[in-house]
């Protein structure tokens, strides 16, 4: 069963308050939840957010199913997310990442087997200048080569 | 003006009719007798006509691959049917792909008039009209057919499987 | 003339800082504009012929006089959802000049008289929101927001909302839903969100280029805004380049500016040994514009109308011969797909549609009525919905097929050059 | 109020109002599947377009306000190609499983299909696939294929019963309707978005593949299982009756009713019904037993008692109260009121505590007749010896009469002629039973909780014998009760 940690409880009252409709905080609160839950949205968190929020859970989970960034399956401890939109494509994206799916062995939305990585395609990710890129967790890694690509893979831990 | 032809006098006498009768009648049977192979009629039943398929005989309920009876219980032949001889009663399929199926399927075939409405109504190819036609029984036989008659009897070979099948159905996206 | 009103100051670290941006004559505008009366802001705002830098291009001064003039309080928001394939702008204006949007945001309030207001971010650009975060922390402890700003009784609370990926959210109405913790799915309209937007109180959204341009029009007057860009489309914009250029970033330059000579001056032209086959203008949603066109077309709202695409969000993508428009129409259809929210019909099967036709174009089991057919449902989808994300799908896909309807045909013959795996990847 | 001409026909509505509720108002015919009178606006299905003079663009008629002098049309070429193309999204995702859907002969997309469809589909790709044959609760099932997301039954539990427990989730064309995991769709009302679901994606499990709409019959009727009175339509042929709809009435129910209301059908059909009259565990015939009854209230006169349940129509209270008075110059009537405790209950919405229909109507006829005894008194008596005959008006609806038990031993001492609609083991230990004509099978008014009349008609006569209060009365009176055994279906 998930459940909050206390800060994540007294984070959830901070933000219940802080916008004028209580329900303007569930994406903050599902971004907490989910870095408390290793990364995911699991159904036991949704529970606990409802019965801390004291929210209708249809209206929480809609809206977890509803944003891209709200991980619906356990990713890996990197969660690596290439852009294959319209600039990066042209620029190799997807060749990039059909690399380092290889390199890792693991098919595009699974956890690789020391669950340390998890591949996935995204969208536009507004950094067309520096194509091909990609996102990791939270920061961004830009004007992408396959040999960057896999230095940064022997460097993750 | 029609002018009436009125018959000669001599084949109003009674034996010359009688006679050629008898003669066109002998002619017949010692060709027969000659010729066996070429006769017309079929030593039935040991051989059996073979009507067309488009024959609108006793109804032929479908089968799918898997052997369950191809129908859904969607009762469009039963509104169909002029002679309202088709009853079925509905019940839920415990698989959720196959959802509902018919546990009675019933044609009273003294009311049925054969007129193949309920062939045409079926939107899954699940009933037909079979190339048969006898249904043999006296007054205190049952001539309300039910599902192991109209699919599963002996002269179905373990049932006729239907055109359109479930995988196939679901694979073309229909 | 120098046409960096914005980004002169962008190279410098300092810039970010609410120190540095003072020293380089940061938020003196706010002192002039506070002591002008609001209305008096929104004339010299409309006068400017200031427009939306967002996408819409709808003249700013005219959205903000759709306020109701009653003294129902009413909510400033700015749009930094930036999900428009091919936009990098409001990115690097959050990350490099924090303070200058966070000024044209106070000014813009004051004017339209509203006690708060939300920057909407999208959630993937985590490090500009912690600079603007930081540059927020900053000013209120200046006392440059908060209670009694600056002792002009003014008082202005300011914060920021972390988006969490949905292109829809770029929408207005999508991103007032969003912000009241709805999904981010655009609300009918009427009634528009002047009227009744953000909690059904009137509501002003903004793009982040079109609140920071009202510092320089404030500073310098309408009149000296005007003398950039043309007479209908009036002050400089930052354009996006991207695609096969050798410097793809983000330039200022005045409206009405010729297309070639952003790509071949500020881009650095196109590779060697490449010929320009097709330039989108203005983001994925923009119709493409054939090499002849992109030679003749000049960057203003104007000029791209009349060759049947539009300025958009100013994001300029260059494509060159190496590239197969078929596939790049298959990927735009598989990002539209892919973000459209599902309200309405039209859009939510129509993306589907569209996106399962092309890839099938692109794996060339097609004929060539699919062509057709396209066109057929694209033009069936736009203008039936509640937003125009089904334009934005239909639009590209009216232009790709019928400007390089030979270029679709005859990958239809020959098949796709980098073979089917390829492809298949795609999806 | 405003003017404004749809389709070339003049009409006032007030002003606010949208031009849906105009075509509403003026009964024109225009395709929708979002809107709902009761429900707010959502404007997602996209096919209720028209065209407005002056406008270029089409306007979806449920959202845009009316103005005065508007010209709408809904009739024009584009329209009907727009609405051609809006009917073609709906359907190229659809699992066109007809056959096997309940929904079939009243699905909005069958309905619209015939009138604006085009006839040769156009879509060759895959079809997203759905989750079907969904578990949502103890009354619902759900199929996400059919779905055409046009979010009703999410609205009706947002906005009607606020329990919240439908959302649509995902995005784009893989978006569901569903519930959470451990939320199930549960509510007193949750019947009600079965019937608002324009298509089959929700049926509800009780009709499940019961019967086929088209060969149903339906007449209008009011509801007996609570005092409530909500207007309905009952669903029923040959076979029997299958289900219960609401009607939208102004004043009592809206759109809406509840889900114990639904059940009111089933002991209308012939399984329970007392289709006899019986004497003790023995049939009697007909006339046989209403002679021995007739006999024993003329014998017992004044000291015969009457127990009497809210029940039954004004109609028949009356008769049943005058022949009391009148004939037998007996005051000994007695007014049995069930669950006493939960009697003034009220859900907030329809459902109420007191599950008779004609309460109110009864208190006021026995005010009239001024008799206030309660089962108590008649028990007390009974025991006592003082009555030795009783007549027992009794419940048509027995789930309600939880107390039924009490009261069929104490009456077994003595001479009972009890009055039932349905069958129940416990009767034959009584010495009379008379089969009496249930809500569906008699004319007559109930009067509800707030005095309103509802009324009810006689829909269908399952049970040859059953008679109604007056009838009974009539024969003790001495009229000759001719039975035929026709029975209307």
């Amino acid at each position: 069963m998930f459940e909050l940690s206390k800060e994540g409880k007294e984070f959830v009252k901070k933000e219940l308050d802080r916008y004028e409709d209580r329900y303007s905080a569930i994406i903050p609160c599902l971004y907490w939840a989910q870095k408390e839950n290793k990364g995911w949205i699991s159904p036991e968190v949704i529970d606990c957010l409802a019965k801390e929020m004291d929210l209708p859970q249809s209206r929480i989970y809609e809206v977890a199913m509803f944003y891209t960034m709200f991980n619906k399956k356990p990713v890996g401890k990197y969660h690596i997310q290439v852009c294959c939109n319209i600039s990066c494509s042209m620029a190799g994206g997807r060749e990039l990442m059909g690399h380092i799916c290889k390199k890792l062995g693991v098919t595009p939305e699974e956890v690789t087997k020391d669950g340390r990585f998890t591949v996935s395609q995204v969208e536009c990710l507004g950094s067309c200048g520096t194509a091909p890129m990609m996102q990791v967790n939270d920061d961004y890694h830009e004007n992408l080569t396959t040999e960057t690509v896999d230095r940064f893979l022997s460097e993750c831990k | 003006m029609s002018v009436v032809k009125r018959p000669s006098s001599v084949s109003q006498w009674y034996l010359p009719g009688i006679f050629v009768g008898l003669y066109h009648t002998l002619k017949a049977l010692l060709y027969n007798l000659s010729h066996r192979q070429k006769m017309q009629t079929l030593d039935y039943p040991e051989e059996k006509f073979e009507y067309s398929p488009r024959f609108k005989g006793t109804h032929v309920l479908t089968v799918k691959k898997d052997g369950a009876i191809r129908c859904t219980a969607c009762m469009l032949c039963a509104t169909n049917c002029p002679a309202q001889c088709i009853t079925i009663i509905a019940s839920e399929h415990e698989d959720p792909s196959v959802e509902k199926f018919p546990i009675a399927y019933e044609i009273d075939m003294l009311r049925c008039v054969f007129c193949g409405f309920c062939e045409e109504a079926c939107p899954v190819d699940a009933v037909r009209m079979g190339p048969e036609w006898q249904i043999p029984g006296i007054s205190g036989t049952n001539f309300v057919k039910g599902i192991d008659f109209l699919a599963f009897r002996s002269q179905l070979k373990g049932g006729i499987s239907s055109v359109l099948d479930d995988q196939e159905r679901h694979g073309q996206g229909i | 003339m120098e046409s960096k009103l914005l980004t002169e100051h962008y190279d410098k670290e300092s810039f970010r800082t609410l120190k540095g941006y003072q020293e380089l004559g940061g938020y003196e505008v706010l002192k002039k504009a506070l002591k002008m009366k609001p209305a008096e802001i929104i004339a010299t705002v409309k006068e400017s012929g200031l427009r939306g830098r967002g996408g819409a291009g709808f003249s700013t001064g005219t959205k903000w006089s759709f306020l109701p003039k009653n003294d129902e309080d009413r909510y400033l928001l700015c749009n930094a959802d930036e999900g428009e394939p091919g936009t990098f702008k409001d990115r690097l204006m959050m990350e490099r000049a924090p303070h200058q949007l966070i000024e044209g945001m106070i000014i813009s309030a004051y004017a339209i008289g509203s006690k708060k207001s939300y920057i909407y971010i999208r959630g993937e650009y985590t490090y500009p929101i912690r600079v603007v975060e930081q540059a927020l922390r900053e000013a209120y402890d200046a006392g440059l927001l908060g209670k009694n700003i600056l002792g002009s009784g003014f008082s202005h609370d300011m914060d920021v909302y972390r988006g969490a990926g949905a292109y829809i959210c770029g929408e207005e109405t999508g991103m007032i839903s969003s912000l009241e913790g709805l999904k981010g799915q655009p609300k009918l309209k009427p009634p528009f969100p002047a009227v009744k937007g953000y909690l059904k109180k009137p509501t002003i959204v903004n793009n982040v280029e079109t609140l920071a341009a009202v510092v320089p029009i404030i500073r310098d007057g309408a009149q000296a805004y005007r003398k950039f860009g043309t007479e209908k489309s009036a002050g400089t914009k930052l354009f996006s380049l991207s695609g096969d250029v050798v410097k793809p970033g983000n330039y200022e330059v005045t409206l009405g500016y010729k297309l070639s000579d952003l790509i071949n001056n500020e881009g650095g032209g196109l590779k060697s040994g490449r010929k320009l086959k097709a330039v989108i203008p203005g983001g994925s949603s923009a119709p493409v514009l054939t090499a002849e066109e992109a030679a003749k077309a000049t960057l203003d709202y104007e000029c791209l109308q009349q060759m049947g695409s539009m300025l958009g969000s100013g994001a300029v993508i260059v494509i060159d011969d190496s590239h197969s428009m078929v596939d790049l129409l298959s990927t735009i259809m598989h990002f539209y797909h892919h973000e459209s929210c599902g309200q309405c019909t039209p859009c939510r099967e129509g993306t589907g549609w569209l996106d399962k036709m092309l890839h099938r174009i692109l794996l060339g089991e097609a004929k060539s009525q699919d062509l057709d057919q396209v066109l057929n449902v694209a033009k069936n989808m736009m203008g039936r919905t509640i937003c125009a994300l089904s334009d934005a799908a239909a639009l590209p896909a009216i232009s790709f097929v019928s400007k390089f309807r030979d270029e679709f045909e005859r990958h239809l013959k020959e098949g796709f050059k980098e073979g089917k795996s390829h492809a298949q990847m795609h999806h | 109020m405003l003017k404004c001409t749809i389709n070339g026909k003049e009409i006032e509505v007030s002003s606010g109002a949208t031009i849906m509720e105009a075509y509403h108002k003026l009964q024109e015919e225009i395709a929708y599947y979002c809107w709902h009178p009761g429900l707010s606006v959502a404007g997602v299905c996209r096919m209720c377009m028209v065209e407005i003079e002056g406008n270029p663009k089409l306007q979806i008629a449920c959202n845009t306000p009316v103005a005065e002098g508007m010209k709408i049309t809904n009739e024009s070429e584009k329209v009907k190609e727009s609405v051609k193309w809006t009917l073609d999204f709906h359907l190229i995702n659809h699992p066109l499983d007809c056959p096997i859907c309940d929904q079939a002969g009243e699905c909005g997309l069958q309905e619209f299909y015939m009138t604006y469809g085009k006839y040769n589909p156009e879509m060759g790709d895959r079809k997203v696939k759905k989750h079907k044959v969904v578990d949502l609760g103890s009354q619902v099932v759900l199929d996400t294929e059919r779905c055409i997301l046009c979010s009703r039954c999410v609205r009706f539990t947002e906005e009607v019963t606020k329990t919240n427990e439908l959302g649509i989730f995902n995005r784009g064309d893989h978006s569901e309707i569903g519930t959470f995991e451990n939320r199930p769709l549960n509510n007193k009302y949750a019947v009600n978005t079965v019937d608002i679901c324009p298509v089959g994606a929700l049926t509800s499990k009780d009709f499940r593949f019961r019967q086929r709409a088209w060969y149903l019959k339906e007449f209008e009727t009011t509801c007996n299982g609570c005092s409530t009175g909500c207007r309905v339509n009952v669903f029923h042929n040959q076979n029997g009756l299958f289900r219960v709809k609401p009607i939208y009435d102004e004043a009592v129910n809206g759109h809406w009713m509840c889900d114990e209301g639904r059940d009111i059908y089933k002991h209308i059909n012939l399984d329970q019904r007392l289709r006899h009259s019986k004497a003790g565990a023995q049939q009697v015939p007909l006339e046989k037993a209403l002679e021995t009854a007739k006999q024993a209230l003329k014998a017992a006169g004044s000291s015969a008692a009457l127990l009497i349940t809210a029940q039954y129509t004004q109609e028949e209270n009356q008769a049943i109260l005058d022949f009391f008075s009148n004939e037998l110059k007996s005051s000994n009537i007695f007014y049995w009121k069930n669950n006493e405790e939960t009697f003034e209950d009220f859900d907030g919405l329809l459902i109420r505590g007191d599950k008779n229909p004609n309460t109110q109507g009864l208190m006021n006829l026995l005010k009239e007749k001024s008799a206030s005894g309660s089962w108590k008194d008649l028990k007390a008596k009974v025991e006592s010896g003082q009555i030795k005959t009783v007549l027992v008006a009794g419940p048509e609806m027995l789930s309600v009469y939880p107390d039924l038990n009490e009261k069929v031993t104490v009456l077994s001492k003595t001479q009972t002629i009890w009055l039932s609609t349905c069958e129940h083991e416990f009767f034959d230990q009584l010495s009379l039973q008379l089969p009496v004509s249930g809500f569906a099978e008699k004319n007559g008014t109930y009067v509800n909780y707030a005095g309103l009349e509802r009324k009810i008609q006689a829909g269908v006569k399952f049970v040859a014998e059953a008679l109604t209060l007056q009838e009974i009365v009539s024969a003790f009176r001495g009229a000759n009760v001719s039975k035929t055994n026709e029975v209307a279906l």
